[in-house]
């Protein structure tokens, strides 16, 4: 191996989205010097930036106005007077979104580290929106049951992003930007380092380092109508897979209920929090149907396959009637341009309608992956089902599964949940590098092994197109392996998929250049998709029941019995999955599994 | 490139700013004739009245209208929060600069043409 | 939109450029059908799936809010994934496309931003806080949230930055963007340092180095106004200590609750 | 900051004796301008007071204005400190001999 390809650091990061920048930030704080992040774009370019909503904690600064029911307005809590919100009760209503499958413990870290992480994002500059006396404010969110949504308008996460970007910047932390990491090098349950394109040069590199953290983000691009970004590829699951670590609860994807119609860009769920509503065809708030209490502010996968009946039924909007009306028009104009501003440009821009006169159309939009890269709450990846780790690997955010969303995650929850744990694993990091650990030998080159996988591509003269193949799959995912399962469609979409990763081989990479060649970058990440498509599928097709997001037609109900656990993926000898499973975390005393109404 | 009104408001003033410099030095020099007697002094002063130098003298009111115009915009911008206004007060002063540089340079013409 | 503009077909005419091979940009050709709701970057992501893959640019999230996709097209800064394609199209069916200009080119629209990124980090865009962290958060009120609006919507996508002409002339003015973000502190009841901050921006490649061109407002996507914020800095450069006390006396109060 | 500032105080300045400056130079008659005519005004001591904080005024705008647009370009930003005080030398030397023309005139 020549020694000027190889970069060597104490830790790496890889992502530069919440999770990733709190752990170096955090890292560099508590005394690692060394800390570099790799990320595949600018790192405020990363779709934490995007989040809207809000992040949940429980600060007890605002209630609901006393005697106007649970809809009622909000106002401050005067001094003095009780809490209305507790730890218990955002522990309750997490644990009851996630349909139980949960673990419990982690949940109550997560939930108790909230308001400290809320206020240290105060203290770093983050610009919240204020009550009359000048606390961070609050706003409703569906499935919470009291408003604890500390939110900065409806850029909620771009300014978390900047903040906590720019406290990464003022310790010191190296930023790789645009570098994108190819391999992930894990030998004797050791990790290594990883492999990076310089996007910029087109040349790869080993970086070595003594921990590695991954917080690459979400896998929403599987599907065909999605709110997530383009980078959203799930790059992070799939070289971890593919390096021998296993992937929990892929099967669980949050579809969100409102995204724009037709584009999936996603339309806060603080516009059903300030007070929107949804409705079909009729006119009708169809919600009093299927969530009498709490309407439109039901968790996600609730409201989602609401509105998927609406629309299966023949009660949609819009010419193909596959869209819902979300109604704000009677929040008024003052509501709309303080508090949903930006919500109100992307109506305009994309939907040429002003929600401030016109409903907007909606319809439901892949939107975050509850699954991911098993973690301890402290970020350690798990090795296996029986709980030991794969030492130097770290991974938090939407990425890793800790799991704290379990089979459907509640909003606000997961910039919390990058925050609360890329924070942990950063201590956790730190004192793993303090406490003597060493860079290991990296067997092989391989970089090198890399560069020819990458020149073989080049030279792969075949005849599929890279995007022909991910559009195929994004149809396959979003009809088969959607928002309603079934054993039949399952599997023929394992056998679409098997056959586009065939597809895959005869692939045709038409930019052949060094420099900035994202026409390379795309071809990896449709193998990734392909790589972790297949897992979303065959842990759907094994989980024979209903359970959050995840709902088999032919199997409606939940089946506590034989499914309250988590499914683990490994990557067999063949390539193919092979899956485990492995208890939840319950405090039976405490909060027992319940039938899941609202 | 990047045109727009503000842009070309900027490259007007700089033009106008960059030929009023020129001129006052060659205005300097001629009047300091002076120190030289009535001579050299009239001498200099008729080679600059002659009708070539008249027309001159529009484009010179043509920068100075115009650059005092912009200059007095700028300052009014600077002291009252008027960016919203920016395009609507590009065009006052073109429109102003314009009109007075025409008003000026008839009566130059005018009086140019009766011989002074 | 009528029927027949879905059916149609527009002309896309990208300026490419690959410095590793291309002695100087060019202008290239390419044909799409455009469908209900395209935008400029659809039309991209299209060309470049399905046309021609050396096609290059940046984009992440697809709605105007990452800043990835700021490039020049038909003659004005702005984002590429919010411009819906029907607006572009000019007489002759053609929408022309170019990389941010007075910036040195990567490839085809990518633009190398390093000296925007250097301009940010020479305003020490971090929040510095008073010493004594309080356990709840510092108290401040809405109007003083609303006041830094503008600055704290910044996606630093170099709109703005690469429609002013004084970049074009000298990259070592701060520009827009960062003189933006050192507003967005220098106005931040919490930070410590707005003599310090006012300092750095009243340096020759400063505050003065702004001429006032505008282009900075009209070019940006997010209709944010960088001139109005570097007038203000002006203003306040002009009594640092003064604004410095003033903030030192605010301070005191910064765990009180807003009297109202 | 500094130039900026001067920039703007001498504007207002100018803005005060290029108004009369004009007015009584070119939009009051004799129109056609002879030694004899800038003598008769220039022997008044008010007359040489005003123009000579004209003359200063605007010399300080110029220099300050040609420097500006010298260090916008980035190249010769570098050498800013040398073209201040080139600028300044500029001023006093044209201002002593523009004074020296002003103070010159008598009846
Ligand atoms: C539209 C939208 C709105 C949302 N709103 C809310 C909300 O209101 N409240 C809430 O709590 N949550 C919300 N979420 C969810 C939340 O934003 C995300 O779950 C969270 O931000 C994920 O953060 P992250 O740090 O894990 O990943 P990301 O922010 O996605 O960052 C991923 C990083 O990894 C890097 N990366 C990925 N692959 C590679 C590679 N191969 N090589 C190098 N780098 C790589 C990327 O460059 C990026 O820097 C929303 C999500 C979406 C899509
Ligand atoms: C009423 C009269 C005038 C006013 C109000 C005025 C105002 C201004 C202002 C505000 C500027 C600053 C522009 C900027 O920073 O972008 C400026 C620049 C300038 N002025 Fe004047 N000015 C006047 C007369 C003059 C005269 C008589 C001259 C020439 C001798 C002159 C020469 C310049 C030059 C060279 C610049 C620099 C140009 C630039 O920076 O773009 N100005 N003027
Ligand atoms: S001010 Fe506007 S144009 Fe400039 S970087 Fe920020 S968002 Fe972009
Ligand atoms: S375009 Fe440039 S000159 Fe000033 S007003 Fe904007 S920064
Ligand atoms: S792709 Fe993010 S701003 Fe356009």
């Amino acid at each position: 191996m020549q020694n000027s390809d190889v970069i060597t650091h104490d830790v790496i990061v890889v992502g530069a989205g919440l999770a990733g920048t709190w752990a170096a930030m955090t890292a560099a704080e508590n005394g690692v010097k060394d800390v570099a992040v790799l990320s595949k774009i600018h790192p405020l370019r990363s779709h934490s930036g995007a989040a809207q909503g809000g992040i949940a904690a429980v600060l007890n600064n605002v209630r609901p106005v006393a005697g106007t029911g649970p809809r009622g307005p909000l106002e401050q809590i005067p001094p003095g007077d009780d809490p209305v919100d507790s730890f218990d009760l955002h522990m309750f209503d997490t644990i009851k979104g996630s349909d139980w499958l949960g673990d419990q413990d982690a949940i109550e870290i997560m939930v108790k580290d909230a308001p400290d992480v809320v206020i240290q994002y105060e203290h770093m500059g983050c610009v919240f929106s204020r009550t009359k006396d000048g606390r961070i404010n609050q706003r409703r969110f569906g499935g919470h049951s009291a408003p604890r949504a500390n939110f900065s308008a409806d850029r909620t996460g771009h300014v978390l992003l900047h903040t906590i970007h720019e406290q990464a910047l003022f310790h010191n932390v190296k930023f790789y930007s645009e570098w994108y990491v190819m391999d992930l090098i894990i030998e004797d349950n050791i990790t290594r380092g990883v492999v990076a394109i310089n996007v910029l040069t087109g040349d790869i590199k080993m970086l070595r380092a003594k921990a590695v953290m991954f917080g690459t983000g979400g896998y929403g691009q599987a599907f065909k109508v999605t709110s997530n970004a383009y980078a959203n590829t799930g790059d992070g699951v799939a070289l971890a897979y593919n390096a021998g670590a296993p992937l929990m609860d892929m099967e669980f994807v949050q579809f969100h209920p409102t995204g724009l119609y037709r584009h999936g860009f996603l339309m806060t769920e603080a516009c059903r929090g300030e007070g929107g509503y949804l409705i079909n065809k009729l006119g009708e708030r169809f919600m009093k149907k299927y969530a009498p209490d709490k309407m439109e502010l039901a968790p996600r996968d609730l409201v989602s396959r609401s509105e998927q009946i609406e629309i299966n039924e023949g009660r949609g909007v819009m010419e193909d009637g596959q869209g819902i009306y979300l109604d704000m028009r009677h929040l008024g104009r003052e509501k709309i341009m303080s508090r949903l501003p930006e919500v109100r440009d992307l109506a305009i821009a994309f939907a040429h309608v002003d929600p401030i006169e016109d409903p907007v159309p909606i319809q439901p939009t892949a939107h975050y992956s509850m699954g991911g890269i098993p973690t301890t709450v402290d970020g350690e990846v798990l090795a296996n089902a029986n709980g030991d780790l794969i030492t130097g690997f770290y991974a938090a955010g939407e990425v890793s599964c800790v799991s704290v969303h379990g089979a459907n995650r509640l909003g606000t929850n997961s910039l919390l949940e990058a925050s609360v744990f890329g924070r942990r694993a950063g201590r956790a990091i730190a004192e793993f590098v303090k406490g003597g650990a060493k860079l290991h030998p990296v067997p092989g080159d391989p970089a090198e092994k890399n560069r020819k996988m990458v020149q073989q591509l080049f030279d792969n003269d075949g005849t599929e197109l890279v995007e022909d193949i991910v559009q195929d799959l994004k149809t396959t995912m979003t009809n088969k392996v959607g928002i309603f399962r079934d054993e039949e469609g399952l599997k023929s979409a394992l056998d679409e998929i098997h056959n586009l990763q065939e597809r895959f081989k005869n692939i045709r990479v038409m930019d052949k250049s060094k420099r900035f060649n994202t026409n390379l970058s795309m071809t990896l990440e449709a193998s990734h998709l392909l790589t972790f498509s297949e897992l979303i599928a065959a842990g759907a097709l094994n989980r024979q029941e209903s359970r959050g997001a995840h709902s088999r037609t032919d199997f409606p109900k939940r089946d506590d019995e034989s499914w309250l656990k988590h499914t683990m993926a490994h990557k067999d000898e063949d390539g193919r999955p092979k899956f485990s499973y492995k208890g939840v975390t319950i405090y039976w005393d405490r909060f027992p599994p319940q039938e899941r109404k609202y | 490139m990047y045109t727009s009104t503000g842009f070309i408001s900027w490259l007007l003033r700089r033009i106008s700013g960059v030929a009023l410099v020129l001129y006052l030095f060659t205005h300097l020099w001629v009047i300091g004739a002076a120190n030289s007697g009535t001579q050299v002094f009239n001498a200099r002063l008729d080679a600059v009245q002659t009708p070539i130098f008249k027309l001159f003298e529009i484009a010179l009111l043509a920068a100075v209208v115009y650059h005092a115009l912009d200059g007095i915009r700028l300052l009014l911008i600077h002291y009252f929060d008027l960016t919203e206004y920016r395009k609507t007060l590009f065009w006052a002063v073109f429109i102003a600069s314009a009109i007075l540089t025409l008003a000026g340079g008839i009566a130059i013409l005018a009086i140019m043409l009766n011989g002074g | 939109m009528s029927n027949n503009d879905i059916q149609r077909t527009v002309t896309v005419r990208i300026q490419r450029f690959n410095p590793d091979v291309d002695k100087k940009p060019h202008m290239q050709d390419y044909q799409v059908k455009m469908w209900p709701g395209m935008t400029i970057l659809d039309a991209l992501h299209e060309i470049k799936t399905h046309q021609d893959g050396s096609v290059t640019y940046r984009r992440s999230c697809r709605h105007g809010i990452c800043g990835s996709c700021a490039m020049h097209i038909n003659g004005r800064n702005t984002l590429a994934c919010k411009t819906p394609i029907i607006n572009e199209v000019q007489k002759n069916d053609t929408v022309t496309i170019g990389p941010l200009p007075y910036l040195p080119v990567i490839k085809d629209m990518v633009v190398d931003r390093t000296s925007f990124w250097e301009q940010y980090l020479r305003v020490k865009p971090w929040l510095l806080p008073p010493n004594d962290i309080p356990e709840k958060e510092f108290r401040m009120s809405q109007e003083e949230v609303d006041a830094l609006h503008d600055a704290e919507a910044c996606i630093m996508c170099g709109a703005c930055y690469s429609s002013c002409a004084v970049i074009g002339l000298n990259k070592k003015y701060l520009g827009p963007h960062a003189l933006l973000k050192a507003f967005l502190r220098v106005l931040d009841p919490r930070d410590t340092a707005p003599a310090e901050r006012l300092e750095i921006v009243s340096q020759a490649d400063g505050v003065a180095r702004c001429h006032t061109i505008f282009n900075c407002i009209d070019a940006c996507p997010k209709g944010l106004n960088p001139t109005q914020a570097i007038e203000t800095l002006r203003k306040l450069a002009q009594k640092r200590q003064k604004y410095e006390e003033a903030r030192r006396e605010r301070q005191k109060h910064l765990n009180e609750p807003i009297p109202s | 900051m500094l130039t900026f500032k001067i920039q703007r105080w001498s504007a207002i300045a100018l803005l005060f004796f290029l108004t009369v400056h004009m007015i009584f130079m070119h939009y009051v008659p004799p129109f056609h301008i002879t030694f004899d005519v800038v003598q008769a005004r220039l022997s008044t001591p008010t007359w040489k007071i005003i123009d000579i904080l004209f003359l200063f005024s605007v010399l300080v705008h110029a220099m300050a204005g040609s420097y500006q647009v010298i260090t916008d370009f980035e190249s010769a930003f570098n050498y800013r400190k040398a073209l201040a005080w080139a600028s300044i030398i500029i001023v006093i030397l044209a201002f002593i001999y523009g004074a020296k023309t002003i103070w010159a005139f008598q009846l």
